[in-house]
């Protein structure tokens, strides 16, 4: 088989990113950024899903079919999203909200 | 047809083992895809029993025949066994199941025990919802809209909900078999842009099966959660939104519609394309827009919010996105009809069937603009007008083909011919009956007539009683075809391998196809649709 | 017709009969794997936009509801995930190297750890209900934000159940895996099984890392 | 708005002939004139055009961006009240339509209106969601449960309308059904004095009393309850930043929600009113507070009333 073979030291690298995001992210919590807390919580989140993947998944070596099949799957759930859309532009006009 | 004798070849996928067990325990992606026709007729004639009952209730104006109970229960039955048992599975788990690996010169698809898998499930979910319907029924539509269903229904919302849910997981398996099975199983040579367009259409539908069946998932989840425990989810009284459950509903269901109609116009692009003996105009362009609809499908359900209380900017965007979604389904229609000009075009049935989808397909994609332009869909939605729109497509598109398929593929299928004579009646009387059945809905629709209604002022009478007369016509026509087919399998001529004088992987071998489907693996070195005069010949004799 | 016996003679035995290569068979394996992970963030992604919509609604509810969910036990679950993510990529590595013993070990490390994060989880869903936070069942809140804050509980129960049993899905999938290999199915030729679970195993971890800064840490530092 | 609906729809109908002919006409030209007579022939070898693939596509995409400008059009029309309007409040619940004038009659599945005025039904739903639908009229709106929307329509011939649900509801939602009879003026005025003694505005100002609201929100600014006074129609200072328009919703937000908006220098200590009032007398609550604001100062301009759904005026159809 072809598959490529990580060496385990960039698993205990990763790991040791993993967990000193979540300190990081628990510490983050305290401090009072007003919305950039929800920032800083999302862009950390989102840091460590991209290395779970890249790495532990094997994505990183993976072929572009399975990129693409990824990209999909994030992509619609993008769509999905779009739903808060109605609920922005209802703020727009009277008798929209409970 | 055959003018030489065939004969059926001693080995084939059908009487590789024989008994119960070898069928219920079978891996053999076409015996499965049988498996699948027995399912889908079973709940297509439980659905279409439903659909009777309610249209001799509309013959008066009264609420007479059944009670208003009833009635509320006899339309949502009929679209939860319909749109999730039938129209669904339909032409992917039967016609798919069957093609797609010998359409591509495969063994079997990528994964044969999770494609048994799927039909279990399938059938499990399928018993959970008859076990509603026999424990009292379901009275919410087939929409489950809250908070009615999670709130004010005291009919059996969960069984319901519990079999639509396991039923999901079959889509899901089995778009993801196909698609694996699309990438991955190819024979040596089939390229994509040499594939058959129905596989085309397979593979966007599968797309869709697999993106927006969990998102139905989770929202029925909800719905069942918010109906046990009294979580709060789309319940006003604790700030919940009923419109966002209506946002997670149509954002699958939307897409479900091509579930339904893509699959069918991958049948079309067969049929149109063996019938005049010719490339499918515009090969590419068919192809793209299969892939086209399935994306863009998935960004219009907002068009059934209209007047549901999202929001005027909202309306527009989802407005302008639906009108997008109808130009590459007319650019289909027009490829097809295009494909027609300079062919050998044939008259048999599932050509018959082909003329009746466009056709059909053009009327229902023509008053989908009503519905799109919302000035109007404001008036005509939640009325008749949408409910022979959708007909139109579901009947009209998927059911004809659906049919048409069943008819072109079903000497391959049994390695028996039907009754042509009988098979031309049955389809005309359809398309008749059809025709005379929903036509009228359009009328009543603009004048007014709300849909799911009981009873009805009187002046909606005549164009009633003409809906139901023609929804007898079509019963029969439906009944047809169960018949000739099955008296088919034990008196029906040999087919050959091609009675058509198509072309295809299917068609070069054996009628029925053996097990692995074909002696050796096929190398692929043309395009699809190759048609020339000594192929054909060579086909025939 | 002996295709089955046929392919028996001439390929590995774990080839199944409709693939030509194992190579073929793999690659099927780890699109079809993949294709089912993109149902699965539909499926979390469904609620995640509720959760989105209803949080952009009232946000001080959601703070304040959220501030009641027990943060070290959160903490604690996602260190216990995360690690055992790394466990399982270890387990990979062991299966693709051919190290049977270690691969055994790291599976079971693996198995233990879900189950650690799955007690926490129960104990916190005792503490809830101790504490009057599930809707519908048992439930008090401050008067302020009665009403909204069940819409955050309720999505806090479905989202972590949800999770929850994917955990416990994962566990029979590693205890499967271990299954075999202890048989010695498991090869240098055939470890795609062991690499597929790991795929479903960190998809699961990845849920998680979202779930908790969305459900543990929104407005930790100003509660009212 | 029932003339310009019906321009469009008919429109479309030339579109869907246009069209419909078009390939139901080609189908069976082609199918007669190259009906296959020699089992073995074949087709001719045409792969396709890029010529006619461009016609079909830029030609259906620029007729449907007109059908959508147009059909945004009409319904930007009917989402958008004119701003002197009748208005009429609303409340269905399974399975009736209630009505509430503001001269203080009530109705159950009767709406009775005088015809060239634009009247503007101002509905909510107590259970789940129905809809407010008048053929004649072209409009239809979902009714919501713990929201307002807005319908309105001019109706321009006198005469007995149906008015429908058309969202299923349960079980007896095809007897969800009204009428809608437009009177001349004079016997709309009439009508309308023989109903009860007092307003809606009244009957609220007298619920005001009833539920002791008086005691905090007082009209000399001095309660523990902000002023209400001259209040709708205002932007408000919410506390903790923002600022909301003080319309229908947000007052029946803040009785049944207190504590989700509360304006900017007063404390939450009002009590809920959730399940304390129902539908109707929150509608008589919301006409109280917005009588209120002509004490004060003459109405100039009303808050922008941008609506939900449908339209105006009648085409005649037959009942």
């Amino acid at each position: 088989m072809s598959e490529h073979i990580v060496p385990t030291r960039s698993y205990y690298v990763i790991y040791l990113v993993l967990m000193v995001c979540t300190a990081l992210t628990v510490w983050v919590a305290y401090l009072d950024l007003g919305p950039l807390n929800t920032v800083a919580a999302l862009a950390i989140a989102i840091f460590k899903a991209v290395l779970v993947i890249l790495f532990f998944m094997h994505v990183k070596y993976s072929s572009r079919l399975t990129w693409a099949v990824i990209a999909g799957g994030v992509f619609w759930f993008l769509i999905l999203l779009t739903i808060i859309g109605d609920y922005l532009t209802r703020a727009w006009q009277p008798y929209g909200s409970v | 047809m055959a003018s030489s004798t065939v004969l059926t070849p001693p080995h084939h996928y059908l009487n590789d083992g024989v008994g119960i067990k070898s069928w219920l325990l079978t891996r053999d992606h076409k015996r499965i895809a049988l498996l699948y026709l027995a399912g889908v007729t079973f709940f297509f004639f439980i659905g279409g029993a439903m659909a009777t009952l309610i249209r001799i209730e509309l013959i008066t104006p009264a609420g007479d025949l059944v009670s208003d109970e009833t009635y509320n229960k006899l339309f949502t039955m009929h679209g939860v066994m319909m749109v999730f048992f039938f129209l669904i599975p339909a032409i992917p788990a039967v016609l798919g199941n069957f093609l797609v690996p010998i359409m591509i010169g495969a063994k079997d698809l990528a994964f044969p025990k999770l494609n048994l898998a799927s039909w279990y499930i399938y059938m499990l979910g399928g018993l959970f919802t008859l076990y509603a319907v026999v424990a009292g029924g379901l009275d919410t539509g087939w929409t489950f809209y809250t908070p009615f269903s999670t709130v004010a229904s005291t009919s059996n919302v969960i069984p319901a909900a519990v079999g639509i849910f396991i039923t999901g997981f079959s889509s899901i398996l089995t778009g993801l078999n196909f698609i694996v099975t699309i990438h991955r199983m190819r024979a040596p040579g089939m390229t994509w842009f040499r594939m058959p367009l129905f596989l085309w259409s397979t593979y966007a539908t599968s797309l869709i099966n697999v993106l927006g069946t969990p998102v139905i998932a989770i929202t029925l989840l909800l719905v069942a959660a918010e109906r046990i425990f009294h979580f709060g989810f789309f319940d006003p009284r604790v700030g919940g939104d009923p419109v966002l459950f209506q946002h997670l509903f149509w954002f699958y269901s939307h897409p479900a519609v091509y579930i339904m109609v893509l699959p069918a116009m991958g049948v079309v692009s067969e049929l149109v394309a063996a019938g005049c003996r010719k490339p499918v105009f515009g090969y590419a362009f068919v192809a793209f827009a299969s892939l086209a609809i399935a994306v863009l499908g998935f960004l219009v359900w907002g068009h059934h919010l209209f007047v549901a209380g999202e929001s005027v900017y909202s309306a527009m965007i989802f407005s302008i996105l639906s009108f997008l979604v109808a130009i590459p389904s007319a650019v289909k229609v027009f490829n097809w009809t295009a494909t027609m000009y300079k062919g050998s075009v044939s008259w048999e049935t599932p050509m018959l069937y082909a003329y009746g989808f466009i056709g059909l397909f053009t009327v229902g994609g023509l008053t989908g603009l009503f519905l799109a332009a919302i000035g109007v869909d404001v008036h005509v939605t939640d009325t008749y007008f949408i409910i022979a729109h959708f007909h139109y497509i579901m009947v009209g598109g998927t059911i004809m083909g659906y049919l048409g398929g069943l008819h072109f593929w079903w000497p391959k299928i049994s390695g028996r011919l039907y009754n042509e004579g009988l098979a031309k009646i049955a389809a005309g009387i359809i398309f008749i009956g059809f025709n005379l059945t929903f036509f009228p809905q359009f009328i009543v629709g603009y004048l007014g007539m709300p849909r799911r209604y009981h009873a009805y002022p009187p002046e909606f009478q005549v164009l009633n009683v003409l809906s139901s007369a023609g929804a007898s016509i079509l019963a029969v026509g439906y009944l047809l075809p169960m018949i000739y087919l099955m008296w088919s399998l034990r008196y029906g001529k040999l087919a050959g391998s091609n009675p058509w004088g198509a072309v295809g992987l299917e068609w070069t071998t054996t009628s029925p196809p053996p097990t692995e489907n074909f002696v050796t693996t096929p190398v692929v070195t043309w395009d699809a649709y190759q048609y020339d005069a000594q192929q054909v010949e060579g086909h025939v004799a | 017709m002996l295709p089955e016996a046929v392919h028996q003679q001439t390929h590995s035995p774990s080839l199944a009969h409709h693939f030509d290569n194992l190579e073929q068979q793999r690659e099927a394996a780890t699109l079809g794997m993949w294709a089912f992970l993109v149902t699965e963030i539909l499926f979390f992604g469904g609620l995640f936009t509720v959760y989105m919509i209803y949080r952009s609604m009232y946000p001080q509810a959601f703070a304040a509801a959220s501030h009641e969910l027990v943060i070290w036990a959160g903490t604690t679950n996602t260190a216990v995930l995360i690690t055992s993510s790394l466990t399982m990529a270890l387990a990979v590595h062991a299966a693709q190297t051919g190290n049977r013993r270690l691969l055994v070990t790291l599976l079971i490390v693996t198995i233990a750890l879900g189950c650690v994060f799955l007690g926490i989880k129960a104990f916190e869903y005792y503490t809830e209900w101790v504490e009057h936070h599930v809707p519908g069942l048992n439930y008090a809140f401050e008067p302020e934000y009665y009403r909204n804050a069940q819409i955050f509980f309720s999505l806090y129960f479905v989202m972590t159940g949800l999770h929850a049993l994917h955990m416990i899905i994962g566990i029979g999938i590693m205890l499967f895996m271990l299954w075999w290999s202890i048989r010695g199915v498991i090869t240098t030729e055939y470890y795609n099984p062991i690499e597929i679970a790991g795929l479903y195993w960190h998809f699961v971890d990845i849920v998680w890392i979202f779930l908790f800064p969305l459900l543990y840490l929104i407005g930790r530092h100003a509660h009212v | 708005m029932a003339g310009r609906v019906d321009a469009l729809y008919f429109f479309l109908i030339a579109v869907a002939v246009f069209f419909g002919v078009l390939i139901a006409g080609l189908i069976v030209f082609f199918a007669v004139k190259y009906h296959r007579k020699n089992p073995n022939a074949v087709g001719a070898q045409i792969h396709g055009s890029m010529v006619l693939e461009a016609g079909w596509t830029i030609i259906p995409f620029m007729i449907t961006m007109v059908i959508f400008v147009w059909g945004s059009s009409v319904y930007f029309a009917i989402a958008h009240p004119p701003a002197d309007t009748l208005n009429i409040y609303a409340v269905g619940k399974q399975w009736m339509w209630k009505f509430q004038h503001l001269d203080g009659q009530r109705e159950i599945n009767e709406l009775h209106v005088p015809v060239g005025r634009p009247v503007k039904v101002i509905a909510t739903s107590e259970d789940v969601i129905h809809d407010f639908f008048v053929p004649a009229f072209r409009v239809k709106a979902d009714v919501l449960p713990g929201r307002y929307v807005s319908i309105w329509f001019n109706p321009t011939k006198p005469g007995r309308y149906h008015l429908f649900c058309a969202e299923y509801c349960g079980t007896k939602h095809s007897g969800m059904i009204g009428e809608v009879i437009v009177m001349d003026p004079n016997e709309y005025e009439s009508w309308l004095s023989g109903g009860p003694e007092g307003s809606l505005a009244s009957a609220g100002g007298k619920l005001f009393q009833d539920l002791a609201c008086n005691t905090c929100h007082r009209a000399d600014a001095q309660g523990r309850g902000p002023m209400l006074e001259g209040l709708f129609g205002k932007t408000v200072n919410l506390q903790g930043g923002g600022t909301i328009v003080a319309d229908e919703a947000y007052i029946r937000e803040s009785i049944l929600t207190p504590s989700a908006k509360v304006v900017d220098g007063f404390q939450p200590i009002m009590p809920t009113f959730q399940g304390l009032v129902t539908e109707e007398q929150l509608l008589q609550l919301i006409e109280y507070v917005k009588s209120l604001r002509s004490q004060q100062e003459q109405p100039t301009a009303r808050p922008v009333e941008a609506t939900r759904p449908p339209t105006n005026e009648t085409t005649p159809v037959k009942k």
